[in-house]
């Protein structure tokens, strides 16, 4: 079959998680060429409560657009470590916001912790860039796609004005991952 | 002194779902005492929505409640009111459910003087689709669905209700909270269809949009438009220009549409 | 009139300084993503932060 | 004879038939050819302390009899295929919300404006299928003005019964018709009334399954309050998605039909033991049909007629074992061909199935039926 | 690669796959999880002189698409289930006036407002049965959001060329997922423009048949005067009841369809030859049994997968031809049973059909697919 | 000297569907001498209408018609519009079709001011289906489902039009003959949407039921109810009871929506 | 079979014809117990127009409830009678206006001719009881009811004020045919 | 300006009654179901009897 990678973003509405996937995915399929979906769901009410954002990314037409066994997994909030990080599969990745996910969730998967929004809001300066940086830290987890592809989606998504502000987020998160993991 | 709003809410609902700053909540805060200071029976009334993010407010509040179909709920209401007239019945919803797709069944309830209150909360969008415009977003506003800024005209709510035949119209802001009140419980006491439109924020869908900081900015800019009736009349177009009329815009006695059908009744009965 | 208790419920409010910026005293502050009590004592018993919380998350008694 | 006789159209029947059942609400918009039910409905119900109202169309008319149903009166709309399409939305909204109502469709030419005072059968997959999503439905379809009177009683029981909206299909001939009726004693026929709430009201929950798959609905204004959404929901009947609790509630709407189509379906047989070829036929249709059977078994062929009441729930177990034994089915619809294909579906085709279509404005003859019933032969 | 590319929704493939078709009018009225087609409507319209309207409903948003495509205009709206059904009565009237218009319904759960963030198939039948009266039905269903631009041009032209109203069926999951698209060129995609009349004006029919079940359609606004109403009419488009031309008329709309089965009906098949199983599913879904059809295949179970992208026309011989192939089929939908009732009726059941059904607003897994498979077999 | 309404009529359409006496036939050949007064070209008119009696008018008239469903006639004519704004577009029906099922449509129209010509044939009844009760009905008038007596009050269809934001607003009545052409023919000059309410009469499902002995006694009524605007401003309202003002009612300038809309272009097009 | 027994009136849209239809069936089915159905056909347009009302009478249930060959007809104009005669069955009879049916349908039924709307006219002073005229002269003609079973059913439907006017209509109508066909 | 011409198109005339009532000189009557022109020399071009003949059928030149 193919190599189908799974992908999660999950955390609270609000966070920006849909953008990240969005760029992830664009990263792989426009700048790479992969195949790539990204879906997400809504929570039970229209606004609020854990969201979740999903990317499949393959050298094939990719079937099924929902995650069936995560590969990487990104929890943001408590509630979204909770719910998201069942799915994860035996070997997988998981991704927490060690200020944010103090119960950590249990499984056979390796878990990396790293205070993802205080970095926004201390090193980069706006939390709002949490999302940038958080999908830095993915890319550096997963190398599903390449430094460079996904620094590159992000500047084709954000507002000229913003584009410093989020490569230093996305690099940030990049390298203290990378470091993390090293 | 605080007012005990616990005992007509439903237990155990609270937060509601309305976004942070969303004036729905304040509005919601208004009827309950509005239908305290009118002593109310919970079992004896009925409030009936549509749908939007307004329409969520019967969801909380502990009487014989009906969210329905987008733009249905006077419809709906007045067959509860025709069937069972002892009953109080208010209908509450959004600027969309009420005069876009609910505006037939809106003037025709007015036509009718049928006894209801209809609280209609204009947040001049739609909320909880997001954000496209309303029949009531100001023109050239951006919505969603007007990403070069809104063409169309904008109802004036108690202008259309009177010209239907409404009895009792009046206005007033989420910013006039104490006003809030007042203008339902008038509107309860009136016999026959009362329209209270409230003017409150959707901070989430039209307020980044449309460039407001903050909610705190959108409650500034009810405080500065409203204008109580009394005041406009002393004041030129120039400085009414921009402005709401707030208060009792419009009231007048014309007899009741189930007491008319109670003398239907009376002639069928051969009375 | 005994002094006013103001009272802020934490997991209502949604923290969108509406008790904040309109309290003629100044009696709240944002603090995070809550409004906080910091001047109870300046309180004038308006109402007005209780009346204008879309959250029911004041109360002054 | 003691009861009271009189020549009713099939609309004026059907009205009667609501008026017997215990209908206290009419909520209509006027529709050629339904609007007799309407006027006698107009006349009659102030009689009695009814309420008749005419609404701004038929949105709101079927949205006034779901609100009067829920403060505990029995509903009735009417209206034609137009009018029936702009329901879709609300009929929906009944199955979801479970509201006891019943809708009379007075088949006309369609689509759209078609023709009015044109008869036509051609509303009956509508009626299963109009309205979006996944829900139950019970339509009926009777023969003759004392059939319209009773089964319109019937109707108002089946909604009653399965708290949900129930449609009853006339058409043109059958609801402009007159026909002797003779008016049903009370007690004659059953009336069933809505089962009421027997919990305290604190501990009422206007969709609790725990008792069965049709929870009593209390009455606004009574002494139990609740919340009605169109939403999915919970049993409490405040909004949910938690798709346990979403896929519980679906499934249990259509078990309500499913589960008891004993007590649902009805139909008629005639001549059909021996039947070779059997005539499928409803409503005003199955007149001719009867007709053509006679015509034919005195030519000797053995015809039969199978008469399904209950459109839907469709009768197809009983319709599945005749087909085991006959050597054709001839479907006769006003329509182009639609319950023909629930007949083709159920009977898996065992023998040669075919249907007549008539949709000119005129209806099926009799000798249209011979002629088929021979050619299948 | 020279084409441009994009990660795009469903829902934006679908507004610019009607962009690229020619569309120039857009009538709406928003409603999850649909409104994204109107927005890029909103945005891209007016760009090259288009016209976007948000109407006050979508009864409203119906009539504003029929009046355009009148002017000669591609029109377009897009809705979800509540606003599809309260658009039934004028969905009619685009039939029987035949008027060309392309209808997105991006379905979520029902009935009524149901859940309206949450996936779903259930308004498949409604697409072909939701209309009163006998009237036909082009819907088509994509899977992937490049095919959901190609079959959007392709609803276009479907409805240009039998000038009547199409159907484009997604749902909540395609809708808003995105993937990568590349824009296909001008040329790439075939674009069908509507036939222009060429008799003189003075002897422009509307509904003239003598050329062929398809007659021209001349634009408001041109030399060409005419009449067009909702009521049965003859060739020149004044009403008639005359039963010879209505009867025409309708088995006329009917041909329509049902003569050029082979231009419109479209389906994929995938490990079909030898597949003893056979999944039969549509839009979202059919990606499922895709990647289920993939392990069934790797642990040695022969399945293939049956995708019909025209859902009616339903390729109803096809089907029957396959069904005589198989042991089992296997019909998985997010719904409790639409499109298997059709795939029962037109392969006589010669084979065991079990669906799968799902409503409590998840997809339908391709584990789960795969457990059923082994279990029928 | 006789107009000449060949040129406007299709051929052998006459004569037409409607009963002796039917207002609808005054009215559209006032209709036809306004379209001629304002030159109006065959080719680039079309007339619009829902589903009644009134509504079959666009049968016999040589233009583009468009005879749609009942009530939507106004919803038509507005993508026809939008799409091809250099027509000139107009709609004609009852008062059923357009204020009782259509009332959503009629008002949204008249919000938007978009550019067409509404003329509502008020004949007070639902007449093609047989007399039942129109929301133009007089109050406790008979109709075929109000055997005691209408109970509801009825709209005053340009008071509706006014409050939904109409900018021209006429009425007269089928016996002021010489009226009809004049008010529609400023009706179709005027830029926005126009609203001209005819009342006419339905001796058929009207007039029988409610002891009208003749069509003759029908028009003789709309003679005397009818005062003129100008006339009724010297008038007291006891001298005013039961009559109805004519003329040009209301008429204001506000931009047109298809010209709002060329705004939205040209901002999208970036200029 | 049945005693089935067919009959139509046909005429113009207003002549009162769906009236005298229901009067007869109501002799039969409510005066005289049998079984009786009365339909009508709608013209093509809602008003105007050739109309027809039928009426089927037998001593049982009665299946198809329109004409299948019609047993007597009656036919106040000549439209009616140029569309409606068709139908009559071999041997059956036809009533028609002699005033207003000028071309005289041919088949294989007998004709009776009779000036109906001039009798109403001249003989009961209103042309607007011309459709019970044509009742009684029916009644007269097919015997289907007993005389007194249609002049109660007549009694029974008008009110009080025209009962007088409407009895002498039907008896007049009935005896000139009576006189006519002795 | 020459004698006025009244007609009347006696297929199109429903015969209901309204030119005969208020043509001012009474030019019209009634004759069985349809109106007849009676006194054409009494027309005074006023042209109210075309203007609502709600039936096209009074044609006055
Ligand atoms: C028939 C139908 N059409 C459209 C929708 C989608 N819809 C849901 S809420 C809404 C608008 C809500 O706006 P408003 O009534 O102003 O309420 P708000 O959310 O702003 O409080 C719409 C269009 C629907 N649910 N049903
Ligand atoms: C959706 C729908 N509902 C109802 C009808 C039935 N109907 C046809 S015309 C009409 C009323 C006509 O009244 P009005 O518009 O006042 O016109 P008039 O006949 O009086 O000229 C009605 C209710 C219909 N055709 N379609
Ligand atoms: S979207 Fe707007 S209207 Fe809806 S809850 Fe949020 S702020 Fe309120
Ligand atoms: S009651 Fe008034 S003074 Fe006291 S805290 Fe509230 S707003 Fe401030
Ligand atoms: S107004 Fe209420 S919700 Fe807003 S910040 Fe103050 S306490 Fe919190
Ligand atoms: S029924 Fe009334 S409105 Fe219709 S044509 Fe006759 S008189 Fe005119
Ligand atoms: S007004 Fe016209 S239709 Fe009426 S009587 Fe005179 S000519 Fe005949
Ligand atoms: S033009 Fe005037 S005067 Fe002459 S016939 Fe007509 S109404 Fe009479
Ligand atoms: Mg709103
Ligand atoms: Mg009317």
């Amino acid at each position: 079959m193919s190599s189908r990678y799974e992908l999660r973003f999950s955390g609270a509405g609000g966070q920006g998680l849909i953008t990240a996937g969005i760029i992830l995915a664009e990263a792989a399929a426009i700048v790479e060429g992969q195949h790539a979906v990204q879906s997400q769901s809504y929570g039970p009410e229209a606004r609020g409560g854990a969201s979740k954002s999903e990317v499949i990314i393959s050298n094939e037409p990719i079937d099924y657009p929902k995650a069936t066994s995560v590969d990487a997994c990104l929890a943001l909030t408590q509630e979204a470590a909770d719910k998201y990080a069942i799915g994860i599969k035996p070997g997988g990745m998981l991704l927490i916001d060690s200020d944010f996910v103090k119960r950590e969730p249990q499984g056979d998967f390796k878990t990396v912790k790293f205070p993802i929004i205080s970095t926004a809001k201390n090193e980069i300066g706006r939390e709002i860039v949490a999302n940038v940086v958080a999908l830095g830290a993915m890319v550096a987890l997963t190398g599903i796609v390449s430094r460079e592809a996904g620094e590159q989606a992000v500047i084709a998504r954000v507002p000229e004005a913003f584009i410093e502000l989020n490569k230093k987020a996305y690099n940030t998160g990049y390298e203290k991952i990378k470091s993390l993991i090293a | 002194m605080a007012f005990d709003y616990e005992q007509y809410l439903r237990p155990g609902k609270l937060p509601h779902i309305w976004c942070p700053g969303c004036g729905h909540g304040i509005v919601m805060k208004g009827l309950l005492r509005a239908i305290d200071t009118c002593g109310l029976e919970k079992n004896n009334t009925a409030i009936v929505s549509g749908i939007g993010c307004a329409s969520r407010l019967p969801g909380y509040v502990d009487f014989n409640t009906l969210h329905t179909a987008h733009g249905r709920a006077a419809a709906f209401a007045t067959g509860i009111k025709m069937a069972k007239p002892e009953m109080d019945v208010l209908v509450v919803g959004g600027d969309g459910d009420g005069v876009a797709i609910g505006g037939n069944h809106f003037i025709h309830a007015c036509r009718r003087n049928i006894d209801m209150t209809y609280v209609l909360l204009n947040n001049y969008i739609y909320g909880m689709t997001g954000g496209q415009f309303s029949p009531c977003t100001p023109t050239w506003a951006k919505a969603s669905t007007t990403p070069y800024g809104n063409p169309d005209p904008i109802f004036d709510v108690p202008k259309l209700a009177i010209g239907a035949g409404a009895t009792f119209v009046a206005r007033t802001t989420a910013f006039h909270a104490t006003q809030i009140d007042k203008l339902i419980a008038a509107g309860l006491r009136h016999k026959g269809m009362a329209v209270i439109e409230v003017l409150d924020d959707c901070p989430t869908a039209y307020g980044r949009r449309n460039k407001f900081r903050s909610v705190v900015d959108m409650m500034k800019r009810l405080k500065e438009i409203a204008v109580p009736v009394k005041a406009a009349a002393h004041m030129t177009p120039e400085q009414l220009e921009g402005k709401v009329l707030t208060g009792i815009l419009h009231q007048e006695e014309r007899p009741e549409y189930c007491e008319q059908y109670q003398q239907v009744i009376a002639r069928a009965q051969g009375a | 009139m005994s002094s006013p208790k103001v009272e802020i419920i934490e997991n209502y409010c949604k923290g969108c300084s509406i008790c904040v910026e309109f309290c003629p005293t100044n009696v709240f502050k944002m603090e995070g993503f809550v409004a906080k009590v910091v001047r109870p004592e300046a309180c004038t018993k308006c109402m007005l932060c209780e009346l204008r919380c879309p959250d029911f998350a004041v109360k002054v008694h | 004879m003691a009861k009271k006789v009189a020549l009713l159209q099939g609309n004026e029947a059907c009205a009667y038939g609501a008026l017997y059942a215990g209908c206290s609400f009419f909520g209509g918009y006027p529709i050629t050819p339904s609007t007799e039910v309407a006027e006698v409905m107009s006349k009659e119900l102030p009689k009695t302390g009814g309420k008749f109202i005419q609404m701004e169309d038929e949105i709101a008319a079927m949205a006034s009899i779901l609100g009067a149903s829920l403060t505990g009166a029995k509903a009735l709309t009417a209206s034609s295929g137009p009018g029936i399409s702009l329901k879709q939305e609300l009929i929906g909204y009944a199955c979801i919300a479970e509201i006891p109502c019943v809708i009379v469709n007075v088949m006309r030419g369609g689509p759209s404006t078609g023709m009015p005072t044109g008869p036509s059968q051609s509303d009956v997959m509508q009626a299963k299928w109009g309205t979006h999503g996944d829900h139950p439905a019970i339509a009926l379809a009777p023969a003759s003005c004392q059939e319209i009177f009773s089964e319109t009683v019937r109707a108002f029981n089946l909604a009653e019964i399965y708290r949900m909206p129930v449609q009853v299909l006339l058409d043109e001939i059958n609801g402009h018709m007159r026909e002797r009726i003779e008016f049903p004693e009370p007690g004659d026929l059953e009336v069933v009334d809505r089962q009421q709430a027997t919990v305290s009201p604190a501990d009422y929950k206007p969709f609790d399954d725990s008792q069965g798959d049709i929870p009593p609905l209390a009455s606004f204004g009574s002494e139990y309050r609740y919340h009605v959404t169109g939403l999915n929901k919970a049993a409490d009947g405040f909004p949910t998605s938690k798709p346990e609790l979403v896929d519980a509630e679906q499934r249990r709407q259509l078990r309500k039909i499913e589960a008891n189509r004993a007590a649902i379906e009805k139909n008629e047989e005639y001549l059909i033991d021996d039947a070779e070829v059997i005539v499928v036929a409803y409503g005003t249709i199955s007149r001719s049909a009867r007709y053509a059977v006679d015509v034919l078994r005195k030519e000797g062929i053995k015809a039969g007629l199978f008469r399904p009441i209950t459109l839907w729930p469709f009768p197809e177990q009983r319709m599945a074992e005749l087909a085991g034994q006959a050597k054709a089915i001839v479907v006769p619809e006003m329509n182009l061909g639609q319950l023909i294909l629930e007949v083709e579906r159920v009977t898996r085709r065992v023998c040669p199935i075919e249907g007549i279509g008539r949709v000119d404005g005129e209806p099926i003859t009799p000798a249209q039926i011979v002629a088929k019933v021979k050619e299948v032969l």
